[in-house]
C-alpha cells in the first residue's frame, strides 16, 4: 500500500461522515427556493456549528469508549451561566467567557473523576450528573432570560466580509486549538489506545486514567463552547430540560454518522463535526421539501434510519462472519 | 478480558456459596430502599403507611415492566432507547383498537405494535451491525412521528377500556393492585427466562462474548433480535399498564420512563457493558428509583433541588456499591 | 546500545520471597529469581505456575503481596509499567498489548513517543518504528499500518520491536513465540542472540523444549508459585525437566497410533473449496478414527479453511460434503446440528473459546444447550451430569463448577474449551492450534484425548504450529502454501524435514526419514 | 418597517389591544395573495398537533385560502436554535409573514431584528415574544393563575389546603400562571396551606403526583392544575379522595369529570385558549399584510366555563377523546372550530 492509502485506511470514518453531509447538504440546497446564498448557508452554519460543538464533546468520550449523557445538560447550564455572565464592558464580558468555559471544564472534569477515580459506569454516571447540571441550570434560570453582549453575539454569528459566516471560523478555531492539540499529543493518542484495547494499553504503560479525564474534561469545555454559542445565537438563557436532552442523543446520532465507533478508539471530533451538519441536514431536508406538517417527524425518523443504515452496506463486504462480532 | 474483572472474579469466588451467589448490589440496594424509607419517615410518618407503600409499588409496577426489557437488552451489552415513544405507541394503539375494533384485541394489539418495533431494532442492531445506541434513537424518533401522525390524521380514539383500567387499577386480591401482580408474574417469568432458559444463557453468553456464543454454535442474531422484541413488547406493555392507571393514552406519555430504567437497571447491579446482572437487582432498582421520585415530590422540593438530589442520590448509591474494581 | 552495567557484582534483578494471591489462588508462594545480563534466561513451567505472575510482577503491572526486587540491589517497587520501563525493563506479555486501532508506528513509541513542541513527532517516531522494526527482524511491516490489520504472528514481531525500543536492560518474553511460524522464530532467536551478546539480560517464557534448549544459558522452573529448580541450560534432559515442572514421571510424549482405517468412508470431504484469495482449490478427506493434520506456515489458510468447513466464510465456493452428500453450511450453528455434528476448537480461547466471567457450568454447557434442554428450558440434571462427566474425563482442575472460567489456568481454561464441544460428541472435530500455551502435561492429555475420539469414530482436521505435534499426532498431514494444499504426508513420511521443506514449497531431493 | 399609530384595529373585536398603552401598527400595504409560514417548535403533544390541524383548516377556508398564495408549516422541535433557523430560511425565502409559537420567549432577538430588515410581518402567539417589534397574540397566562386562585378563594372563604400541581418547571408559562395564584392568595389574606407539586402539563405524570400527594397529605380542600388536570382528577378518585374545588385547564376529559361530579363537589373553573388561537394569528398576519391597523400585542379572550354551566356538546364532549382542548371558538374573530370539526376533520378533507 502507498502512503496515501494508509492515510485513508485511518480517515476512513470520517470520510464517510463527510460525504453523508455534503450528499445530504447538496440535495438541501438544490431544493432551496434561495439557493445557496449568503444568508442561507450562514444560517446553516450556525444551527450546525452549535451541534458540532456538542458532538465535538461527545467525540472526546467516545474515543475512550465511554459516553457522555451530560453533555445536553453541560450546555444548558453554561448558556442559562452566559446569559448572567457574559455581559458588559469587553473587560466584564471577556472574564464571563472564560467564567463559562472554565464552568463547562469544570462540568466535564466532574464526570470524568466520577468515571475514573469513582470508578462508575458512564452511562449511568453521567446521566446523574446531568440531572445535577440541568438542577443548578434551573437554579440559575428559573425561567428564560437574561442578556449577553449583543456585540459578540452578532460577531459570533454573522458573516465575515459578507460572506464567510464566523460561526465556521470560530469552530476551526477551536479545532485548532483543542482538537488538533488533543489528537497530537502523547494524551490523545492515549484516549484513544483506552478507547480501543484498555487492558492493553494499561500493560503498555500509557496513562490511561489521565487521559480520560483529560478527554472528559475537554468534552465539558467543548460542551462549555456550545453554551457559549447558544447564548449568542439566542441572547438568553433557558433551563430547558428538553432541549438538553435533545442534544444529548443528536450528539450521540452526530458522532456516529461521523465515523466515530461507539466502542471507542476510531474515528475523531473532525468526523463527528461532518456528523453533526449532517444530523442538522436531516431536519432541514424538511423545510425543503412540501412535507405535511403531521408528516414531518416521521419523515425526519426515517431520514435518520436511512442514514445510519448506510454504514450497514459494508456488510455486504463481508466475508468472514466473526468480522461482525468487533 | 481486563486484570479487573479477573480481581472481581477471585474475590467473589473466595466467598461461600449462598453470599456468593447473592449479589452484593442487589443487597445494598433493598438497604438503600430502608435507608430511604426511614429518611421519608423523619418527614411525615405517612410515608410507612400501607397505603402509600402499596400505591408506590403500583406506580413502580408501569416502570417495573418496562425496566425488565431494558434489562434483557442491556445483559445482551445493547441498550434500548426508544422506549417513550414505544410505550407511547403501546398505549395508544391499545386504546385505539378498543376504540375502534373490539376490547378484546386491545391489550394483545398495543403489545404487538412495541414488539413490532422492537423487532425493527432488533433487526438493525443483530442483522444491520448498527449500534443499538443509535437504532433505537431513530426508531424512537420514527415511533414518535407515527403517534403523530395518527393523533392528527384520525379522529383518535385513546379511552382506555375497562380491560385496561381494571388490569392497572383493579384489584384481585383485595388491597394488592393488579398491576402488582402483572409486574410479579413479568418478574416470575424473567427470572424464568435467564436462570433456567437456553435462551437466558444465550443472553449472558452473548452479553459476555457474542463471537464466542456465535462460534458455539448459537443463533445470536436471533436471540439479540428477540430480546429487542421482547423489550418493545414489555415497554408496549408498560404503556398500557400506564393508560390503563391514567384511563387513557396520551402523546408522550413514556418521555419520564427511559432514563429512569436505564438507571433502575444499572442501580440494580447489571453491568452496563452486559453479562452480568441478576433479576432481583432490577426490581430493587425499580423501587429505589420510584420511592426516590415520589419522596422528592412530595417533599415539595423545586424542580432544580428535586434534579439536583435526584443525581446525587443516584451517584452516591452507585459509589457505595456499584462501582468497577479496582484495576490492580 | 549504552551499557549501563555498573561494575559491581551484583546481579542485575533478584527477586526475593515474593508472594501474590489473587483470591483464593496462591499463584506465587515466596518465590524467588536472579537475572543476570548478558544471559538469556529461560523459565518453565507448568500452566498456573506462576510464570506471567511473576514476569507482571517485575514489569509493574501486578502489585505483588509479599517479597522484594532488588535492582542493582537497589529495592525497588514499580507502581506501573511505565515506571518499569524507566527502569529498563520492557515485557512482552503473554496476552498481546497492542492498541489494535493505532498504527505500528504508534503502538511501538506508545508510552515514550519522541516530542516536538509538546507534541507527538511523526517524523521522529516514524525513524524510531522503522528501526525498531528492523533489529526485531520485521523490517517489512509498514508503520503506518493499523495493527488490527495485521495477522497474528506479525502483531508478535510488533509487539517484540516495541519492548526493544525502550531500549531496556531487560527484556522478558512471555511465550512471544506461541503463534510465530518456524522462520520468524528463528528470525528471533537471531536477534535475541544479538541483544545478548549486546548485554541485554533476557527473560524468556516457553513450553517448547527445543526452543529452550537452543537458546537458553540457564534455565528456572517454577512449580505451584515457587521455582523449584536453577540449573544451566543443557545439564538436565527433557524428561528430567519435564519430571520437575509436573512432579511426577511421564511416559511417551504421543500415543501410538493404530493402524489407519483406510476402508471407511469419508465423514468430512471437500472438492474445490475456495474463498477470496485465501483459500485455493482445497480438496480434502477425512475418515472417521482418523486425525488429520493441517500443516505449513503460519498464515497460508489453515485458519480459513477450518472457519470455511465450519460455516463463517460467505462467498465460498466448491463443495463441502458429509457423509458423502453435499451439503451447505452457513453457521456455526447449522455446523454443530445433529446430522453433521461438527466442532471446532478456535484459536483464541480467551474471546472465541471462552466467556471468561461466567462459570466452568454455563461454559460447559454453552454449546450443548439445545441438548440440555427440553423445549428451551435447561434440564438441571442432564446438565449436572453432563458436566461431572466432562471435568471428570477431561481432568479439568476448578475448585467447582460454579467458578468462572476467568480463574483458572490456560491450560484449564483450553480444557474447558474442548469439553464444551466434546458434551455434544461430535462426529467431526476441526482444532485451531489448541495446544497452544499449554504445558506439557496436559498436552499430553489432550493427545491422548483425541486419540481416543478417533478411535471411537470421530474425524479430526487438526491444525497445529508445533511440528512435533503433527508428527506425534497424525495419520495424515496436509500442508498448505498459500490457500493451497501443496503436499499431503502420511504415516511414515511426516517427518520435520518433510514438514519444513513442503511448508516453504521448495523441493528436495528424497531423504532417509530422520 | 411598520408605522406606529393610534388605535383602534381594524377590527377592533377581534384584535382587542393588551393594555391601554399598547402600541398600534400600520405594515405598508403589500399585495396578495400571500405567503405566510408557521415555524412551530414541538410537535408531539395533542395539543399542538390540534393547532397545526386549525391552523390548515384555517388556511384552506375558501376566503382565506383565496389570501394565500403559500401556506407552509414546520415543526422543527424542542431545539429554540432550529426554530430560529426555519424563520430564518422562511424570510431568505421570500415569505411574506411568519406566524411562530416560539420555543423560548426570549430568545428570538436577532431573528425579530432580521425579519424587521427584511419587512417580513412576525406573529407570535401562545409562547410569545418578549418584544414591542413583533406582534403578540397573547393569552393571559398570569391572569389565568389569578381566575384559577379567585374561584377557590371563592369557594373557600376561610382559606385552606391546596394542592397545585404546576407545570413544565423553567417555562414562562408555568412561572406565570404560578405568580397569579400565589399572589392573589396572599392578597386574600386568609390562611393558605399550597402543596405544590409537579405534574409538567402531563396526565400520567400529574396522576401520579397528585396520588403521592393524596397518599402523604391525605386531605386537601381545594385542588388547581396547570394541565394534566384530568389525571389530577382520576387520582382522586382512585384514592377516594373526596371532590373538592377545582380551578383547572380545559382538557376534555376533565371537563366530562366536572360535569359528571359537580354534584358531589367537584366545582370547577376550567378556563384557557384552545389551539385555535393560531387562527387569530394567522388572520393577525393578514390584516397586517393588507395594511390594516393592528395592535402590537393582542389580548385573546379567554375561554371560561365554570359550574355549574358544563354543557354537553358545547363545553365537552363525551364521546370524544380526553386529551382535548376544548374552548376553540373566537366569536368576536369570526372563528368558531369545535375540538371535533379539527380533529375529525382531515379524513375526509385529505
Ligand atoms: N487475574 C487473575 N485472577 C485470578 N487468578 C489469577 C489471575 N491471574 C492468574 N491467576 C491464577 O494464578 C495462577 C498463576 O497464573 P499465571 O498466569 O502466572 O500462570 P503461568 O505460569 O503463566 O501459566 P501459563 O503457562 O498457562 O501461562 C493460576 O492459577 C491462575 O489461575
Ligand atoms: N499514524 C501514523 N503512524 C505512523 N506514521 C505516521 C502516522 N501519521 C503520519 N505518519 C508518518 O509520519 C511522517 C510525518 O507525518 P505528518 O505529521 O506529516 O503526518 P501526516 O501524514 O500529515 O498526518 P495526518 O494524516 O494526520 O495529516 C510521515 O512520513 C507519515 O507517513
Ligand atoms: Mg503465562
Ligand atoms: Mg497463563
Amino acid at each position: 500500500m502507498s502512503e496515501w492509502r494508509y492515510w485513508l485506511n485511518e480517515q476512513r470514518g470520517t470520510l464517510i461522515g463527510l460525504a453523508i453531509f455534503v450528499l445530504m447538504f447538496a440535495v438541501y440546497i438544490a431544493n432551496h427556493p434561495a439557493g445557496l446564498t449568503a444568508n442561507v448557508a450562514q444560517t446553516a452554519a450556525n444551527k450546525g456549528v452549535l451541534l458540532a460543538f456538542v458532538a465535538m464533546a461527545q467525540a472526546m468520550v467516545v474515543i475512550t469508549a465511554g459516553i457522555d449523557l451530560s453533555v445536553g445538560m453541560i450546555l444548558v447550564l453554561t448558556n442559562c451561566l452566559a446569559s448572567w455572565i457574559v455581559v458588559g464592558t469587553p473587560m466584564q464580558t471577556t472574564a464571563g467567557v472564560l467564567g463559562v468555559l472554565l464552568a463547562g471544564t469544570i462540568c466535564g472534569a466532574i464526570n470524568g473523576l466520577l468515571v475514573i477515580k469513582g470508578r462508575l459506569q458512564p452511562i449511568v454516571a453521567t446521566i446523574a450528573t446531568g440531572a445535577v447540571y440541568f438542577g443548578l441550570a434551573l437554579l440559575l434560570r428559573p425561567f428564560p432570560g437574561g442578556a449577553v453582549n449583543e456585540d459578540l453575539a452578532d460577531a459570533v454569528t454573522g458573516r465575515i466580509f459578507g460572506i464567510i459566516p464566523s460561526s465556521l471560523v470560530v469552530m476551526l478555531v477551536v479545532v485548532l486549538l483543542v482538537w488538533l492539540p488533543f489528537r497530537r499529543s502523547e494524551i490523545g493518542r492515549a484516549a484513544y489506545a483506552a478507547g480501543s484495547a484498555e487492558a492493553a494499553a494499561f500493560m503498555s504503560g500509557v496513562p490511561i486514567r489521565r487521559a480520560k479525564l483529560v478527554a472528559y474534561t475537554l468534552a465539558g469545555l467543548l460542551a462549555g463552547v456550545g453554551g457559549l454559542f447558544l447564548t449568542f445565537f439566542t441572547y438568553t438563557g433557558e433551563a430547558a430540560y428538553a432541549s438538553g436532552s435533545g442534544y444529548t442523543l443528536w450528539s450521540i446520532a452526530a458522532v456516529v454518522l461521523g465515523g466515530v465507533s461507539l466502542y471507542g478508539g476510531r474515528g475523531s471530533a473532525v468526523g463527528a463535526i461532518f456528523g453533526a451538519f449532517a444530523a442538522r441536514t436531516t431536519g432541514d431536508m424538511l423545510f425543503v421539501f412540501d412535507v405535511d406538517p403531521l408528516w414531518q417527524p416521521l419523515l425526519q425518523g426515517i431520514v435518520l434510519l436511512i442514514a445510519i443504515s448506510i454504514g450497514a452496506i459494508g456488510l455486504l463486504r463481508v466475508r468472514n462472519r466473526l468480522e461482525w462480532f468487533r | 478480558m481486563t486484570e479487573a474483572t479477573e480481581n472481581r472474579l477471585s474475590l467473589r469466588a473466595r466467598l461461600p456459596g449462598p453470599i456468593r451467589r447473592a449479589d452484593p448490589a442487589v443487597l445494598t440496594s433493598f438497604g438503600c430502599i430502608l435507608l430511604l424509607l426511614f429518611l421519608g419517615s423523619l418527614y411525615s410518618s405517612n410515608f410507612l403507611s400501607p397505603e402509600y407503600l402499596l400505591q408506590q409499588l403500583k406506580v413502580a409496577s408501569f416502570l417495573g415492566v418496562i425496566a425488565a426489557g431494558m434489562m434483557l437488552v442491556i445483559l445482551l451489552g445493547h441498550i434500548d432507547l426508544s422506549v417513550p415513544w414505544v410505550m407511547t405507541m403501546g398505549a395508544m394503539m391499545a386504546c385505539a383498537a378498543a376504540g375502534f375494533g373490539s376490547t378484546v384485541i386491545a391489550i394483545p394489539f398495543g403489545i404487538l405494535c412495541g414488539m413490532l418495533f422492537g423487532l425493527l431494532n432488533g433487526f438493525g442492531v443483530a442483522y444491520l451491525r448498527i449500534p443499538s445506541m443509535i437504532v433505537t434513537l431513530a426508531t424512537n424518533v420514527v415511533a414518535q412521528g407515527l403517534m403523530v401522525l395518527y393523533t392528527g390524521g384520525f379522529s383518535p380514539q385513546d379511552s382506555a377500556p375497562q380491560a385496561m383500567r381494571w388490569l392497572a387499577t383493579g384489584y384481585i386480591i383485595p388491597g394488592v393492585p393488579n398491576a402488582i401482580l402483572v409486574w410479579a408474574s413479568v418478574s416470575v417469568a424473567m427470572v424464568f427466562l435467564l436462570t433456567r432458559t437456553t435462551f437466558g444463557r444465550s443472553v449472558y453468553g452473548i452479553g459476555n462474548s457474542e463471537r464466542a456464543a456465535y462460534l458455539s454454535g448459537i443463533n445470536t442474531r436471533r436471540i439479540v433480535m428477540v430480546a429487542f422484541a421482547v423489550s418493545g413488547a414489555l415497554s408496549a406493555f408498560g404503556g398500557v399498564l400506564l393508560a390503563g392507571y391514567a384511563s387513557k393514552a396520551a402523546q408522550a406519555m413514556g418521555d419520564a420512563y427511559l432514563l429512569p430504567s436505564i438507571a433502575a437497571v444499572v442501580l440494580g447491579g447489571t453491568s452496563i457493558l452486559g453479562g452480568r446482572g441478576s433479576y432481583l437487582g432490577t426490581v430493587a432498582g425499580v423501587i429505589l428509583i420510584t420511592l426516590l421520585q415520589s419522596i422528592l415530590s412530595v417533599m415539595q422540593m423545586p424542580e432544580a433541588g428535586r434534579q439536583i438530589v435526584y443525581g446525587i442520590v443516584i451517584i452516591a448509591m452507585l459509589l457505595l456499591y456499584g462501582r468497577n474494581p479496582a484495576s490492580r | 546500545m549504552t551499557s549501563t552495567q555498573s561494575q559491581s557484582n551484583a546481579p542485575l534483578l533478584r527477586m526475593e520471597g515474593i508472594g501474590k494471591r489473587y483470591g483464593g489462588v496462591r499463584a506465587l508462594d515466596s518465590a524467588s529469581l536472579v537475572v543476570e545480563s548478558g544471559r538469556i534466561h529461560a523459565i518453565l513451567g507448568e500452566n498456573g505456575a506462576g510464570k506471567s505472575t511473576l514476569i507482571k510482577i517485575m514489569a509493574g503491572v501486578v502489585a505483588p503481596d509479599e517479597g522484594q526486587m532488588l535492582l542493582k540491589d537497589q529495592a525497588v517497587s514499580f507502581r506501573s509499567p511505565a515506571e518499569a520501563a524507566a527502569a529498563g525493563i520492557a515485557c512482552v506479555f503473554q496476552e498481546l498489548s497492542l492498541i489494535p486501532d493505532l498504527s505500528v508506528a504508534d503502538n511501538i513509541s506508545i508510552s515514550n513517543p519522541p516530542r516536538r513542541l509538546g507534541l507527538i513527532d511523526r517524523k521522529a517516531q516514524r525513524r524510531l518504528s522503522e528501526e525498531a522494526l528492523a533489529r526485531a527482524g520485521a523490517g517489512d511491516i509498514h508503520p503506518r499500518a493499523l495493527v488490527r490489520d495485521l495477522p497474528l504472528s506479525r502483531r508478535q514481531l510488533v509487539e517484540i520491536a516495541k519492548a526493544l525500543a525502550w531500549m531496556p536492560r531487560i527484556l522478558i518474553l512471555d511465550e512471544a513465540t506461541s503463534a510465530l511460524t518456524a522462520s520468524d522464530v528463528t528470525k528471533v532467536f537471531a536477534v535475541l542472540k544479538r541483544l545478548r551478546a549486546e548485554g541485554l539480560a533476557i527473560l524468556y517464557i516457553s513450553h517448547r523444549m527445543h526452543e529452550i534448549a537452543e537458546l537458553a544459558d540457564e534455565c528456572t522452573v517454577f512449580r505451584n508459585g515457587r521455582n523449584v529448580a536453577s540449573y544451566a541450560a543443557g545439564t538436565r534432559s527433557n524428561s528430567e525437566v519435564v519430571e520437575m515442572m509436573i512432579g511426577r514421571e511421564v511416559s511417551s510424549a504421543f500415543p501410538p497410533k493404530p493402524a489407519a482405517r483406510i476402508h471407511a468412508a469419508p465423514v468430512l470431504s471437500c472438492k474445490n473449496l475456495g474463498w477470496s484469495d485465501r483459500l485455493r482449490d482445497i480438496s480434502l478427506e477425512v475418515r472417521p478414527g482418523e486425525v488429520v493434520g493441517l500443516g505449513g506456515l503460519d498464515g497460508q489458510g489453515q485458519r480459513e479453511l477450518l472457519l470455511g468447513l465450519f460455516g463463517v466464510l460467505r462467498g465460498t465456493s466448491g463443495t463441502i460434503s458429509i457423509d458423502g452428500a453435499a451439503r451447505s453450511i452457513t453457521s456455526p450453528g447449522a455446523a454443530r446440528a445433529g446430522t453433521i455434528g461438527m466442532a471446532l476448537i478456535p484459536e483464541d480461547r480467551k474471546t472465541e473459546g471462552l466467556l471468561l466471567p461466567m462459570t466452568v457450568r454455563e461454559n460447559l454447557s454453552f454449546a450443548a444447550l439445545d441438548r440440555l434442554s427440553r423445549h428451551g428450558v435447561i434440564d438441571r440434571d442432564r446438565e449436572n451430569a453432563s458436566i461431572e462427566e466432562m471435568v471428570r474425563l477431561l481432568a479439568i482442575k476448578t475448585a467447582g463448577a460454579d467458578t468462572p472460567v476467568g480463574a483458572l489456568s490456560g491450560g484449564n481454561q483450553q480444557k474447558v474449551v474442548i469439553a464444551k464441544w466434546l458434551t455434544r460428541r461430535p462426529r467431526i472435530l476441526l482444532l485451531n492450534d489448541p495446544t497452544r500455551g499449554i504445558d506439557v502435561g496436559t498436552k499430553q492429555e489432550i493427545y491422548q484425548l483425541l486419540r481416543r475420539l478417533a478411535e471411537e469414530g470421530s474425524a479430526i482436521l487438526f491444525y497445529s504450529t508445533d511440528y512435533d505435534e503433527l508428527i506425534g499426532c497424525c495419520d495424515r498431514v496436509l500442508v498448505l502454501y498459500d490457500g493451497k494444499i501443496v503436499k499431503e504426508l502420511a504415516g511414515g513420511e511426516i517427518t520435520e524435514r518433510a514438514l519444513i521443506s513442503s511448508a516453504l514449497n521448495v523441493q528436495t531431493e528424497p531423504e532417509a526419514a530422520a | 418597517d411598520p408605522e406606529v399609530v393610534s388605535g383602534p384595529a381594524a377590527e377592533a373585536d377581534c384584535f382587542a389591544p393588551w393594555a391601554a398603552e399598547t402600541k398600534f401598527f400600520k405594515f405598508p400595504k403589500k399585495e396578495g395573495p400571500y405567503r405566510v409560514a408557521l415555524a412551530n417548535g414541538y410537535i408531539a403533544n395533542t395539543w399542538r398537533i390540534q393547532m397545526i390541524q386549525t391552523a390548515k383548516a384555517y388556511a384552506a377556508q375558501p376566503e382565506v385560502a383565496a389570501k394565500l398564495k403559500e401556506f407552509k408549516v414546520v415543526s422543527t422541535g424542542e431545539d429554540v436554535p432550529a426554530q430560529i433557523s426555519a424563520i430564518n430560511n422562511f424570510i431568505d425565502s421570500g415569505f411574506d409573514a411568519i406566524v411562530v409559537n416560539a420555543q423560548n420567549p426570549t430568545a428570538f432577538g436577532p431573528v425579530i431584528k432580521r425579519a424587521k430588515e427584511a419587512g417580513v410581518v412576525l406573529v407570535a402567539f401562545d409562547n410569545i415574544l418578549d418584544t414591542e417589534d413583533a406582534i403578540n397574540v397573547n393569552v393571559d397566562q398570569k391572569g389565568l393563575g389569578v381566575l384559577w386562585a379567585n374561584w377557590l378563594a371563592k369557594h373557600l372563604p376561610d382559606g385552606g389546603k391546596i394542592l397545585e400541581v404546576r407545570g413544565v418547571a423553567g417555562t414562562s408559562v408555568d412561572t406565570d400562571r404560578h405568580s397569579g395564584i400565589h399572589e392573589t392568595f396572599v392578597a386574600t389574606g386568609k390562611k393558605w396551606d399550597v402543596v405544590e407539586v409537579v405534574g409538567k402539563w402531563d396526565d400520567p405524570t400529574a396522576q401520579k403526583a397528585t396520588a403521592d400527594a393524596i397518599a402523604v397529605h391525605k386531605k386537601f380542600d381545594g385542588i388547581t392544575a396547570q394541565g394534566g388536570d384530568t389525571g389530577v382528577v382520576q387520582a382522586m378518585i382512585d384514592a377516594g379522595h373526596p371532590f373538592v374545588p377545582f380551578g383547572g385547564e380545559t382538557e376534555n376529559g376533565f371537563r366530562k369529570f366536572c360535569a359528571k361530579h359537580a354534584s358531589e363537589g367537584l366545582k370547577c373553573s376550567s378556563a384557557g385558549t384552545g389551539p385555535a388561537q393560531v387562527a387569530v394569528a394567522i388572520k393577525t398576519a393578514i390584516a397586517a399584510l393588507e395594511g390594516q391597523v393592528v395592535p402590537q400585542s393582542i389580548k385573546l379572550p379567554l375561554a371560561i366555563v365554570e359550574d355549574p354551566n358544563f354543557k354537553e356538546g358545547q363545553d365537552f364532549y363525551p364521546d370524544q377523546s380526553d386529551n382535548f382542548f376544548v374552548g376553540n371558538a373566537f366569536p368576536t374573530c369570526g372563528i368558531n372550530f369545535t375540538a371535533q370539526e379539527i380533529m375529525g376533520q382531515t379524513q375526509e378533507n385529505q
